[in-house]
């Protein structure tokens, strides 16, 4: 496991730091709640980020990437997490690319991956078909017919899935919803036949409710549930990256009040019901941490125990981020209540990354089941 | 079903069940099922108010002189329980619950005279105004101040968090006319209209996009003194009885077992992992809430022996907020996506929007996040840990 | 369900308040722990407990009994488990008498009940063959021949099993171990083949591993699995009680001594950590009362929801003295860890108690299942 | 396994595993397996620690001139791993572990030449004189004096919690020798043999109906200024020094999910229902120990870098010793009454007197009951959590 972060990993930490807090605060948050724009996040700081090399962080030199990996791409997300910075990374870099990078179908993904590095498509997985994630789940048919294949169906939920260019749809090519077997991933230009409806959850973040009619050809065929494993894996190792830091940012605010709300004449972080509940919270964020940083070396280091590993840092960063996110609305008293202040947003954001990619039960059994008890 | 009924008491319950089956309207069944927090809207709060007004319900634990009903504790155990499963709106507590049993115990009977047939009749609406932006759990530190002008106090200063204040008709409030060696004492008990000059009313929006609370300024605003409630500068005496009433009035129980009982269902149409892991932990909470049942029915015994609910009321104020906000986080797993939906123009009654997942679920977030703050107004977990820790435990 | 105690409850709880406080306390039991002699507690104040009446509470005047019920006894055994005050109380007088008195075998209960509420003798229920709680685990056979039938078998962890003169046997007559039917209930007199093993638990009171080869008249079987059910929740309900009085013990000691050891120049319960978890244990213990009181309520009103009253307090009480004798011990620091100190007595009774007829996780389980969850 | 191992750190483990397998005698291999607490008897902790002695792999984490082995931190996470694995008894810590780096940091050149390798060979086996009867949490306020008398100091007081005093040859203890503003200064931190004049002990009977602990009381006992640690007066700066290496120094994740391990394989053996339940807490538990493993690793790396474990050694305490309770609580419950059986005569090498229950149920209740105080001594964990709150949060 990574046990401290190298030069190169540092220097992308700080410099994603600087740019969140400077170009993607919690302020720009506010202004897309009133105006999301076609996408839902802002395009100008989207390109921005493109400029930083963020799309090629963990994509190979021959497509244009930088190939510094998940540690890397996680000091990133950590960034965006702590200010709720809207983007594509999780939907088109992290899910996306991912899915391209990893797909044995090297032709498709050779053709579009520099185009993603460059910003000029973004990418989103259309996964789920019910409310509760279900990686097997999808009853969406593909049916072949010679060189063709005819996709049809429903999707849920769908990261960024109103505003991405070319969405991946997970389809059923034999058996039930359920079975593992029988899975196809497909890359689906949106104007093949896919219509979005937008669907506003509690984070006013972008996702979309996707009606799917699209024949594609075969060869656009990206993998089976092998390849969505794998890309799921790292979609939740980032998602977890970018909830500690929702975590870090709802702490650090809530101990900045504690030394500055006064009651009883005095600063209501000396009292000791208090303190001892923020050492606790401290604590749990440093094991989820902990669990974050393993997950994201398990990925680089392509260890055994990668699965497992990020079930336990999502289990794990979930049950943090949802205490963390109660305890501070509680230590803010009425104020935090309001919409006035941010702390608000990382609890309504929180509720939405422990659902997506699987909540807590959903990464504990996984957790369990790998581990083999 | 804890109490061993009779066949009186039997019968009773059905009186109970077959009013509620015929006195809700459609639209006031659709406002007791979608309600987003614990207060239901001015408008539809005292259409049901009427209603178990002109039954003569309305106020079950009062002394019948004043419009209660003479019902042992078991038929409103009876009652609380019923209601909980018609799901009515919520009455507005803040003259019911709260001015009310003040002013039985603590207002001239002039003041009873002619506020509480008003509160009954919903002629006035109250607000609360205790909190101020630099006194929350320190209440007694508040500054409103009340000058004293001839037989007039002269209010300058401002509330925070008070409910409704935009609806109210009328305030009744904390205010200091006094500096004294604890600051307890110099409080004074107002009761004073909304429509008085010099009040401004700013509404605050709140995590759940909901405006139910405002801030409330004064500037040189009279109130006559006949509208104080006890001594001057002995507000702190009447303002601790009232948030006994406030804090351990009522019975929570009945309605968080609904909860269950309506999850329980749920329950059953989810994937067998999620069920099972959900499950254990609703066991877990429907015994914790059963057992605060118990506890509820004790206390209402408890009250009715000593007269107001005592420092216990803060015990059941401690447990009933973290029990309801431990349902609601199992509301929201339980739905998982569903539940975050954000789509409030599907809650109207008559809506045309349809709901993208279970009806239920439009509801579940925007309550979910207001009542966050259960655990904050009327004293929050801490204040309550403080008090039973001094009052009860002497440490 | 109780909502306060009538006078004959009050009276009675004051007499046992007083009785154990005096004649039974914690100083008593510190003594039978050097010197257990034979029955593992006191004769003397055994039988200063049948003089008060104790014996008969429940039971019906016709055999002596003074028919108070379930919630007097409660309020005796809140206090022999404040104090720790050993007596056959909950093996002879509760499981074994109800035994006894709810059985339809009329002739033996009429002909030894008077003896046991004299103190002429003494009964015991031998029921568990594991060391897990199950009610229908009984692998120990009765066969029968003509009007004898022979018990043969072991049992375990017999409360007072090496001291009572007659043993209720559980008995397998046919079908499996873990079948609720099959069961008979057998009372047995020891001289008849019963051998006991002294078994010495962490709270040092007296249980016993009996060996039984033993062939008795068929007119001594009491009744199946319905009365054994009824029986068991009678014990259930009176341990709740007993572990209830331990809890408040341990909770009132340990906030006596926060008032007292005093720490960076004030005494410790001025500090907000530790006033904020005793009002929240305050608050646990009133629950936990609550659902003693119901349940034993639930008993004398013979209410339908006996079963679900009783398992949710034994689970309710079991985890509160669970959590309450771990912090009782923490609070006190060191000097907690002490023998000399008699908190340590409290958790280690505590932990025996909550194994006993069914620990927090059985009665979780019947709950749910009672409750058609 | 939470590290990528190159080949060579696959030679050293299997070199580890096989000194393991090889340098445990039945007797020591017993005693490890039944221990009761986390101290071993003096004799079998010795005996284990010639061994390791000999080995050379008796405190890796040591400068090389001090007989440490310049492992890398692969390395010495891989020894502690099987180290856990193979259950050999514990070492004493009082001078491996506390005093040893603390002479390392702050002990005179001729006070290491002396008493480091005596510590090593076992010459020496110290005790740790901290606590006294009124200064618990509050170590600072300690009284136990000690007054300069030309090289020497006259110790007069009482320490108490001594753990091995009994046993011990020598103790390293904190004395007042002067009063200041703050309580923490006027501490000298000294070196004394327990044979010297003066000196009492009682031990002290604990829940578990052992004795490891004692009080020690000090009548006029002559100790050499030679041998003070640090400055005079300024013994606080090295008492924390040492503490941070008593609460942070080693990695208890290890021997936790070896125990969670074993729980797994006993959870086999019980009833379907019992299984299940059980094994839900057991993952919840494991996944928190695993992430404790993992905080315990970059800790390490974190050690070797500013020389000391830091303040964070707080929250590692904390997390440790809690963990350590949560997976006794679940031992004794997966064992039943079989755990809380009282049977100390079948514990001991080559016992003739069988268990009641499973061998592993004999040392469950005893260790569980000592492993109360984990979360009691080196600063309960309420301290700990104030250390955490000021000098990590700042508040």
């Amino acid at each position: 496991m990574a046990l401290v972060l190298n030069e190169d990993q540092s220097f992308i930490q700080a410099t994603a730091a600087e740019f969140c807090a400077s170009k993607a605060p919690t302020m720009a948050f506010r202004a897309l709640r009133e105006n999301p724009g076609p996408a839902g996040y802002d395009e100008g700081t989207w390109q921005a980020m493109v400029e930083l090399g963020w799309t090629g962080i963990t994509l190979p030199e021959a497509v244009g990437g930088t190939d510094f990996g998940w540690q890397a791409m996680g000091t990133i997300l950590e960034q965006t997490g702590r200010h709720l910075s809207a983007s594509p990374l999780l939907s088109s870099v992290v899910l996306g690319s991912s899915a391209l990078a990893l797909s044995s179908n090297r032709a498709l993904a050779d053709a579009l991956l520099p185009e993603v590095v460059e910003g000029k498509i973004r990418l989103a997985l259309a996964l789920e078909e019910s409310p509760h994630h279900q990686p097997y789940g999808a009853a969406l048919t593909a049916t072949a017919s010679g060189d063709a294949v005819q996709l049809k169906g429903e999707k849920r939920f769908v990261i960024d899935g109103g505003s991405a260019e070319q969405i991946i749809v997970v389809a059923r090519e034999s058996g039930a919803p359920g079975d593992r077997d029988g899975l196809g991933l497909y890359l689906v230009p949106r104007e093949a036949g896919i219509t979005a409806t937008a669907e506003k959850l509690a984070d006013y973040r972008a996702y979309a409710h996707l009606t799917i009619d699209a024949t594609v050809d075969a060869s656009q065929r990206l993998g089976d549930a092998d390849l969505l494993d794998a890309v799921l894996d790292r979609g939740r190792a980032a998602l977890a990256a970018e909830m500690l830091g929702g975590a870090q940012a709802a702490f650090d605010q809530t101990i900045a009040y504690l030394k500055e709300r006064k009651q009883f004449g005095q600063v209501i972080g000396s009292f000791q019901g208090l303190k001892h509940r923020a050492a606790d919270l401290f604590g749990e964020i440093e094991l989820a941490r902990s669990t974050v940083l393993d997950a994201l070396a398990a990925l680089d280091e392509g260890r055994d125990d990668g699965a497992l590993a990020v079930s336990l840092a999502k289990a794990k960063v979930g049950e943090v981020l949802h205490a963390v996110s109660c305890e501070a609305l509680q230590m803010h008293g009425g104020i935090g209540m309001t919409d006035e202040f941010d702390i608000g947003f990382y609890m309504k954001r929180a509720r939405v990354q422990e659902q997506l990619l699987g909540n807590q039960t959903f990464h504990r059994s996984r957790y369990a089941a790998l581990a083999g008890y | 079903m804890k109490l061993a009924f009779t066949p009186e008491e039997n019968a009773f319950r059905e009186k109970v069940q077959a009013f509620f089956a015929t006195a809700l309207t459609p639209e006031l069944a659709h406002a007791g099922r979608h309600m987003t927090s614990v207060y239901s809207s001015k408008e539809h709060a005292l259409a049901w108010q009427k209603i178990l007004y002109d039954q003569g319900w309305l106020v079950p634990s009062w002394p019948e002189a004043y419009g209660g009903c003479n019902w042992s504790l078991t038929q409103r155990y009876i009652f609380a329980c019923e209601r909980a499963r018609a799901k009515p709106p919520a009455l507005s507590p803040m003259g019911l619950s709260m001015l009310g049993p003040a002013l039985l115990g603590c207002g001239t009977e002039a003041q009873k005279q002619h506020y509480l047939p008003r509160i009954l009749r919903g002629e006035d609406y109250w607000c609360q105004g205790y909190s101020e932006p630099q006194a929350g759990s320190d209440l007694a530190t508040l500054q409103c101040s009340a000058v004293r002008d001839g037989d007039h106090y002269l209010l300058n200063g401002t509330k925070i968090w008070t409910t409704h204040a935009q609806y109210a008709t009328h305030m009744f409030c904390l205010v200091r006319t006094g500096t004294f060696d604890r600051p307890q004492k110099g409080i004074t008990f107002l009761l004073l209209p909304m429509d008085a000059e010099g009040i401004t009313i700013t509404p605050i929006r709140f995590v759940s996009g909901a405006a139910t609370q405002a801030q409330v300024f004064f500037d040189n605003v009279r109130v006559d003194a006949s509208q104080r409630v006890g001594e001057e500068n002995d507000g702190w005496t009447v303002a601790k009885y009232l948030l006994e009433f406030e804090r351990g009035g009522g019975a929570s129980a009945p309605g968080l077992l609904e909860g269950v009982e309506d999850l329980h269902t749920f329950a059953e149409s989810l994937p067998e992992a999620e069920r099972g892991a959900l499950t254990l932990r609703l066991h877990a909470l429907t015994s914790r809430i059963e057992a605060l049942e118990m506890a509820e029915l004790q206390a209402l015994a408890e009250t009715e022996r000593r007269g107001s609910p005592g420092p216990g009321a803060s015990m059941l104020k401690l447990l009933g907020t973290e029990l309801s906000q431990a349902l609601t986080e199992l509301q929201v797993e339980a739905l998982g996506p569903y539940s975050l939906v954000h789509q409030p123009e599907a809650l109207a009654f008559e809506s045309n929007v349809a709901p993208v997942g279970p009806a239920a679920g439009l509801t579940t977030v925007p309550f979910y996040l207001n009542n966050r703050a259960a655990t904050i107004y009327a004293g929050s977990s801490e204040v309550q840990r403080n008090i039973i820790s001094k009052a009860v435990l002497g440490l």
